[in-house]
């Protein structure tokens, strides 16, 4: 398994957000993750990578736990992520967002990304403050690629892409999938994470509450929208 | 006309007062505009630096020795900029690194004043350096002239650190956010230290170069931090050619400024900076990296 | 840089979380319950001189004298996100103005403290015209200038006495025509009242609509214009007010030790006052007060009898507080722990 | 308890013992000079078996710090809680200002042993005595002198931009105008060590055509200024002279050779010629292993003012040990002999220093005493 | 047709030598529901800090009911009623939800300046800021502190507070961005809740959404208005399909069965 996690708990100062959450996602394979606003996905995104520092549980990657280590240690065993809310770097220009985060040969290189995402090339001098919102969101997939990741977790990317953009990030991503890539991506874009993902997990105040194939997914209308609270 | 040929070798000693400031204050604006973290403790090690000078030097200066000073001030500087980036790291606010790194100060000052005592200390330059050479129509210290030198080349090795490499990049992006520097796979820690530990070894560095003009003594850790704050506003934060301008303003200011306007040279050097802030409160040179982020 | 603040009283997604009563005034038990404690702590303030002697009563006057400056950098610190070095030029300035009313115009403690005031809001008005237009570490460095210049002026006027300070002041009377007070007590009962006033007027501007446009400002100066509101306005309101306040605390100083000096004006004590807002946890009002009593009781008592470690004594508590006390001492009470939030200084930090 | 009586006073300590309260700068800026004092009083007491007339002496020492914020709280504090019959010390002239009602009030005796504003009080009380100087007192005598030494020549003026700078040089230059001396100019600097850069100053001196300069300064703006001169005038003739602070204590092994030559003026050297002088330097040397400087022998003074007045006080409280200082007549003093004034200031000889080398060790020696200016 | 409450001529912005604005003219109706599309880096947000004020366009005029605001600061055109949202949540993180709506409240229907207390005054406000509440969902949050909110929580606030501003006209900078599609749902509503006489401009790439609350559509490319129209029209453009839409527009149902409206 390229990523497992085991009863993963994790909150803010004290107070629980995810009650014991658990996954697992293999080599090139896709996983979604829905839910309502709120429900912690970001929460369980952001604890897989490291940034929110789990209270227990594991994230095994590879086999070996990493929960509660640094971001870094994550992001060099192969874990590339696409924050929520994009966390350009206000005060870097593309082009070094691109060369600070290219710190692994592999088939992305930053010239390779700027022909995938022409606009950041054209941008090569703008400051992360001076994108408009989508160019940041071009600019945070482009930034996670050039680390050349195994492991591709992204919350969210479509937000704020113009749907051609849109419809581009999903034909990259499946291509990435078919590289090998696995891709872990919370989306509030259903048709996005259904061309993505494989399977489907839908959250609920903290606990994954449903996990299928996107085809059985889609096959129940009405159910997919009890789960996602919609109607 | 008369008076710019009887002033020319003031301005002059400006140029050479503003390099030591430059230097004082660049690691100051470099740990703020960098790390985001207002160091008041900047003073003190700039203060160490000029008692390093004191410990080496005091008993009579040689190359050797002088050149020893500045490894050992690099060093000790060094040092305490990594101390001091291991304790800010959990203290983002500004006030309360401003209530940490003060806290520091006063502690430093008064360890300072239990080693050193409270004499004014004198610290040779250099002897190669230390006589004068006639200059424009009157002898001018030698010391002074290549102190604009230095300035100089710190200034130039510096801008090309951190704008012609990446280094300069994974540094301001440690700043704007941290974690997501952490998530493309760097550890924020080393840079947090580097660049804490380059600044205060500058400014231990610009303490003991500065220590033959200024002595060494409790109250120029407070001189040294007034004179970096009001260079790095006045130049615009986080920016190495505004603290260049700055400090040159405030080398000026204090010397042509003074001369010219003696009964005011109290008020001087922050009737300036109040003024500059008001046409331009960002400063004259801000960083165009901004500051903190832009929508 | 987030200013997201990481404190997380409730966070199960659905729980209801009652509005506190405190946001938006509709009275409550615990408003009830902070005036009993103020009138408390009031009342025992005020029996202080029934039985202590003389040389704690005057310790405790300058403590309060110095609580109610400190007071005002919290108004702008704390509630405006203003972070000033300012204040101690207006302290400065009502101390002054009060001692020249002693010497030249009236030894009547009331017409003393009106012109301190007056003379402290004059002058914050005019600078806070300049001062309000910018923000964070550079609205510091200008407050630093304004303390720097007015103490050089100070320094420099023969009105003021120099640098050797103002003395001669008489003793100031509260009754038209009374005696003048000499007693420690009684001095100390005056700067109480000026106190009092001071606090309960810090607290009425806090939780009226003003003091929320205040905290609007800290949290984020673009929106408040984006909704309409005047922040230069609001900005230039809360600084004359602040200033006034600590023109008030510099006519209490002077009524209690009838003596300004230069020193009055100074960094050292904008730097000190400063730090005991941060200290007592910046945007509560009783914490920073709390923490002014602690810092005068280290500078003057232990600082006095330390062989010259005051100092350092004071860096130490300085740099414990940090690690130990992360929201203040006004953090040890959860209650108005939400209140405080960090000030950035460098203009506000914001997620991309 | 209560504060609503009436001032209490010094108690006075038990029979057959004395409390003594000492107020100098521990930290901050005048820390070296307050060191200086401390040593001088306290060999006072070691000489005498702590007693001073014969009483026992509890000793309580205080940290003035940098100025009145922190030194009047300080010295308040031996007044009206330690209850001591006597303050000695006080470096900072606002500090003593400040605190001179507490001391009247309180009916407790302040013997100022440094801060030397010219008018300490509006009027001597019996609490307020000073065993150093003032400032206008110490220059006025270098008027004539250096009006005979330059003679056509003119004097270029500067000093520190604080009360006790201009008092001091204001004190020069009205005896040397009126000795008909000619003023090139006059500029004071920014004080409290923000000055470090004198080249500005100096240029302008080079500019005025001045024969010699007259300064003053102390601490570490005695050395910058001091290095300074002899750096960018050095060559020119132009003659350093000023007030004795420019070169006393430790600032002069600071200044090293730049201080040779320079003369200057005040009420003591550790080079003076007179009996009491070598056993004093001697009994200060080995206690201390360093040279005392004139902080020292105020302080000292002070110690020994304390004494004559106690061994003619009705008792040891503040109000008799007031009065008796008043009776105390000659002090026989290191410097010389000296009485107070109807200032309650020091009535003293002054003398004519210059910076020499004597035995391999730089020191003030005496050229001569000079007439009262 | 009446008279149109907004109305540009000729606006633009330019950055350097990038013009993100470039010579913009049209015209919002009086309650119209009117959309503003375009792709990434179009200049929509750009066009929509110089209506609303916070940056000051480089040429052209604004008239806002029939006056030239132009000139006018960001503070004085949210008082005429021209108040926004943005598109990268900018809340008071460290005060309540309930504070955040109140500051709105107040500004418009207190007294901003009122010291003294007055607990008839402060009641009225905290009801107002109550209903403000409940109308975007968060009534049962408006204790927390915003900070704690989560990212799709903020997108409602951001509404609650411009609607808390009595609004003339409300811009709405991709407000469903982050949303949910239960959010979404219920942030439709309240728009199509709103009384006809708020006039209201959005931009948002949810073009179900646009399409669904739109009676009029511009389509802003690289700076510049290529096409305008109703949503039929707009749809069909071939320049707009070209720089917009792609080609991935709805060539399959989302769901099998059952309810493929949603998203
Ligand atoms: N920094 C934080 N501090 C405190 N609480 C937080 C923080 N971030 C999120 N929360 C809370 O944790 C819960 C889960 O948030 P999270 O961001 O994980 O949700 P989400 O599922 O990603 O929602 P969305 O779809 O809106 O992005 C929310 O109730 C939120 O209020
Ligand atoms: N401060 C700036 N300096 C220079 N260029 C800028 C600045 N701000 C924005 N831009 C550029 O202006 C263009 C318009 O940006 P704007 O944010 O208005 O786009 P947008 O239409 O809102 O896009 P999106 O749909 O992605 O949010 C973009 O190409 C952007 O890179
Ligand atoms: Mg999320
Ligand atoms: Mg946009």
């Amino acid at each position: 398994m390229l990523l497992e996690v085991k009863d993963l708990v994790a909150g803010y100062d004290g107070s629980r957000v995810l009650n014991g959450v658990n996954l697992s996602l293999d080599t090139g394979e896709s996983v979604a993750v829905l839910g309502r606003n709120g429900v912690g996905k970001t929460t369980l995104m952001e604890s897989i990578m490291g940034l929110v520092r789990p209270s227990s549980g594991q994230v095994l990657i590879n086999g070996i736990d990493l929960a509660r280590k640094p971001p870094s240690a994550l992001a060099k065993a192969g874990v590339g992520i696409v924050p929520q809310g994009r966390r350009v770097f206000a005060s870097l220009t593309v082009e070094e967002h691109l060369l600070i985060s290219a710190r692994k040969r592999g088939e992305w290189t930053v010239k390779s990304v700027m022909e995938l995402m022409p606009r950041l090339g054209e941008r090569r001098t703008n400051l992360g403050s001076q994108l408009s919102g989508g160019e940041q969101q071009m600019l945070a997939i482009g930034r996670a690629l050039v680390g050349n990741p195994k492991l591709l977790v992204l919350d969210e990317p479509s937000d704020g892409l113009a749907p051609a953009v849109v419809g581009q990030v999903g034909d990259v991503l499946t291509r990435l999938r078919s590289t090998g890539l696995a891709v872990l991506i919370v989306e509030q874009d259903l048709r996005l994470a259904f061309d993505v993902a494989e399977r489907v997990l839908v959250m609920q105040k903290g606990e994954i509450v449903h996990s299928s194939s996107t085809a059985e997914f889609r096959a129940d209308g009405k159910r997919a929208h009890a789960l996602l609270g919609v109607g | 006309m008369d008076w710019f040929v009887a002033n020319s070798v003031t301005m002059v000693n400006g140029i050479a007062l503003g390099a030591v400031l430059f230097i004082v204050a660049i690691g100051l604006s470099l740990v703020f505009g960098t790390m985001d973290v207002l160091n008041l403790a900047h003073g003190s090690i700039a203060l160490i630096g000029a008692y390093v000078g004191v410990a080496v030097l005091g008993g009579g200066a040689s190359s050797a020795l002088s050149f020893a000073a500045v490894l050992v001030a690099a060093l000790v500087g060094l040092l305490a900029g990594v101390l001091l980036a291991v304790l800010t790291t959990s203290v983002r606010d500004h006030l309360r690194q401003a209530m940490l790194t003060l806290g520091v100060a006063m502690i430093v000052g008064d360890l300072l004043l239990m080693v050193f005592g409270g004499d004014v200390k004198t610290v040779p330059p250099p002897p190669a350096l230390a006589g004068s050479v006639p200059f424009l129509g009157a002898p001018y210290p030698v010391y002074r002239l290549v102190l604009i030198g230095v300035g100089l080349v710190v200034g130039i090795g510096l801008w090309l650190l951190l704008e012609k490499t990446t280094i300069g990049a994974v540094v301001r992006a440690t700043v704007n956010d941290r974690g997501m520097v952490e998530a493309i796979g760097v550890r924020t820690r080393l840079v947090l230290a580097g660049v804490f530990g380059g600044g205060a070894a500058l400014a231990a560095v610009g303490g003991l170069i500065a220590s033959p003009l200024m002595g060494a003594q409790p109250g120029n850790d407070n001189l040294m931090l007034v004179y970096a704050l009001v260079i790095v506003v006045i130049g615009g934060l986080g920016s190495l050619k505004g603290a260049a301008v700055g400090a040159l303003l405030v080398g000026e200011v204090q010397t042509v400024g003074v001369a010219l306007l003696s009964g005011y040279a109290s008020f001087l050097m922050f009737a300036v900076m109040a003024a500059i802030l008001l046409i331009k409160p960002a400063g004259l040179l801000p960083s165009k990296h901004g500051h903190g982020g832009g929508h | 840089m987030s200013t997201i603040n990481n404190e997380k009283t409730t966070v199960d997604p659905g729980t209801k979380t009652p509005a506190p009563r405190h946001a938006v005034r509709g009275g409550g038990r615990r408003r009830w319950l902070g005036l009993l404690l103020a009138v408390v702590a009031l009342l025992v303030l005020a029996s202080v001189p029934l039985w202590l002697s003389p040389y704690p009563v005057t310790m405790l006057s300058r403590i309060l004298a110095f609580a109610l400056l400190v007071v005002s950098v919290d108004l702008l610190t704390g509630y405006t996100g203003l972070p000033t070095l300012g204040q101690v030029a207006y302290f400065g300035a009502g101390a002054y103005a009060a001692g020249l009313t002693g010497i030249y115009l009236t030894t009547n403690a009331f017409v003393q403290m009106v012109v301190g005031t007056l003379v402290a809001a004059a002058l914050a008005l005019v600078t806070g015209i300049v001062a309000v237009r910018t923000k964070g570490f550079v609205f510091l460095m200008v407050t630093l200038a304004i303390t720097e210049l007015a103490h050089k002026q100070a320094e420099a006027m023969a009105l003021t006495g120099g640098s050797n300070g103002l003395s001669g002041i008489p003793g100031i009377s509260i009754l038209p025509g009374g005696e003048p007070i000499a007693l420690v007590g009684y001095l100390y009962w005056w700067v109480l009242f000026v106190f009092a006033l001071g606090v309960a007027l810090s607290v009425i501007l806090v939780r009226s609509p003003m003091g929320r446009s205040m905290r609007g400002i800290r949290d984020g100066e673009e929106r408040m214009r984006a909704i309409g509101r005047r922040t230069f306005m609001v900005k230039l309101v809360a600084f004359t007010f602040a200033g006034s306040l600590a023109g008030m605390a510099g006519t209490a100083w002077t009524a209690q030790a009838r003596f300004v000096s230069p020193g009055d004006m100074a960094f050292a004590l904008a730097a000190i006052a400063l730090l005991s807002v941060v200290f007592g946890g910046a945007g509560t009002i009783w914490g920073p007060i709390v923490a002014a009593a602690i810092v005068i009781l280290i500078r003057d008592e232990i600082g006095a009898i330390a062989d010259g470690r005051g100092g350092m004594i004071l860096g130490f508590v300085f740099v414990l507080a940090v690690f130990l006390l992360p929201r203040g001492i006004a953090g040890l009470s959860r209650r108005r722990a939400a209140a405080v939030g960090p000030t950035p200084i460098a203009g506000e930090g914001d997620e991309l | 308890g209560g504060s609503l009586g009436g001032g209490s006073g010094g108690s006075g300590g038990t029979s057959g013992s004395v409390k003594i309260g000492l107020s100098v700068p521990k930290s901050g800026t005048y820390a070296a000079l307050g060191k200086d004092m401390e040593q001088g009083f306290k060999l006072y007491l070691t000489q005498n078996d702590n007693k001073l007339g014969g009483k026992t002496v509890q000793l309580v020492e205080t940290d003035e710090g940098n100025g009145p914020q922190t030194g009047i709280p300080a010295t308040e504090r031996l007044v009206t809680q330690d209850q001591v019959s006597a303050v000695v010390g006080l470096v900072n002239s606002a500090t003593a200002s400040g605190l001179a009602n507490t001391f009247n009030q309180n009916k407790v005796p302040l013997i100022v042993a440094n801060a030397g504003s010219d008018k300490l009080v509006d009027t001597p009380s019996d609490y307020i005595w000073r065993t150093s100087f003032t400032n206008g007192g110490v220059n006025a005598p270098m008027g004539a002198k250096v009006k005979e030494e330059i003679g056509s020549g003119s004097v270029y003026l500067l000093g520190s931009d604080y009360a006790a700078g201009k008092e001091q040089v204001g004190g020069f230059k009205k005896a040397f105008t009126a000795a008909g001396g000619k003023v090139a100019g006059e500029e004071y600097t920014p004080p409290f060590g923000a000055t470090t850069d004198w080249q500005p100053y100096l240029n302008n001196v080079r500019n005025s055509g001045a024969k010699a300069v007259y300064v003053f300064y102390a601490g570490s703006e005695a050395v910058g200024f001091v290095k300074q001169f002899k750096q960018f005038l050095g060559g020119t003739g132009i003659k350093l002279y000023g007030s004795g602070f420019l070169t006393e204590g430790s600032v002069l092994d600071a200044q090293g050779d730049a201080a040779n030559g320079v003369q200057t003026s005040l009420h003591y050297s550790d080079q003076l010629d007179n009996p009491k002088n070598k056993e004093f330097v001697k009994a200060y040397s080995d206690a201390y292993k360093t040279s005392p400087t004139v902080y020292s022998v105020q302080a000292y003074d002070a110690a020994n003012v304390l004494a004559e007045a106690l061994k003619k006080a009705d008792g040891t409280t503040g109000e008799a040990i007031g009065a008796a200082i008043g009776k105390v007549g000659q002090i026989d003093s290191p410097r010389g002999t000296w009485s107070f004034n109807a200032q309650h200031d020091p009535d003293q000889k002054y003398y004519l220093r210059e910076v020499r080398v004597v035995d391999g060790k730089r020191v003030n020696a005496v050229v001569e005493e000079l007439k009262a200016g | 047709m009446s008279e149109a409450l907004l109305k540009l001529e000729g606006v633009s912005l330019h950055y350097g030598s990038l013009k993100a604005v470039d010579d913009v003219s049209f015209e919002v109706e009086r309650g119209a529901r009117h959309a503003l599309i375009g792709p990434n880096g179009a200049g929509k947000s750009t066009l929509f800090s110089v209506i609303g004020g916070a940056r000051k366009a480089t040429a052209g005029t604004i008239t806002f009911n029939g006056q030239d605001i132009t000139a006018e600061s960001e503070s004085t055109r949210a008082r005429a009623g021209l108040v926004r949202t943005f598109q990268h949540s900018s809340l008071f993180l460290n005060m309540s939800v309930l504070d955040n709506v109140a500051l709105a409240v107040e500004g418009f229907e207190g007294r901003p300046w009122r010291f003294f207390p007055s607990p008839r005054a402060d009641r009225k406000i905290r009801e107002r800021t109550m209903e403000h509440l409940t109308n975007v969902g968060l009534a049962d949050r408006a204790g927390e502190l915003c900070g704690n909110l989560s990212h799709g929580e903020r997108r409602q606030l951001e509404v609650g507070m411009v609607l808390a501003c009595n609004p003339t006209m409300v811009l709405f900078d991709e407000p469903a961005a982050g949303m949910s599609a239960a959010e979404t749902h219920r942030f439709m509503d309240l728009i199509e809740s709103l009384p006809a006489d708020v006039t209201v401009l959005i931009v948002e790439h949810d073009l179900d959404l646009v399409f669904r609350l739109a009676q009029s559509v511009s389509v802003l490319a690289a700076g510049r208005l290529i096409a305008h129209g109703s949503p039929a029209e707009v749809r069909e453009d071939e320049a707009v399909k070209v720089a917009y839409l792609g080609e991935s527009e709805g060539a399959e149902p989302l769901f099998y069965s059952g309810g493929s409206d949603v998203a």
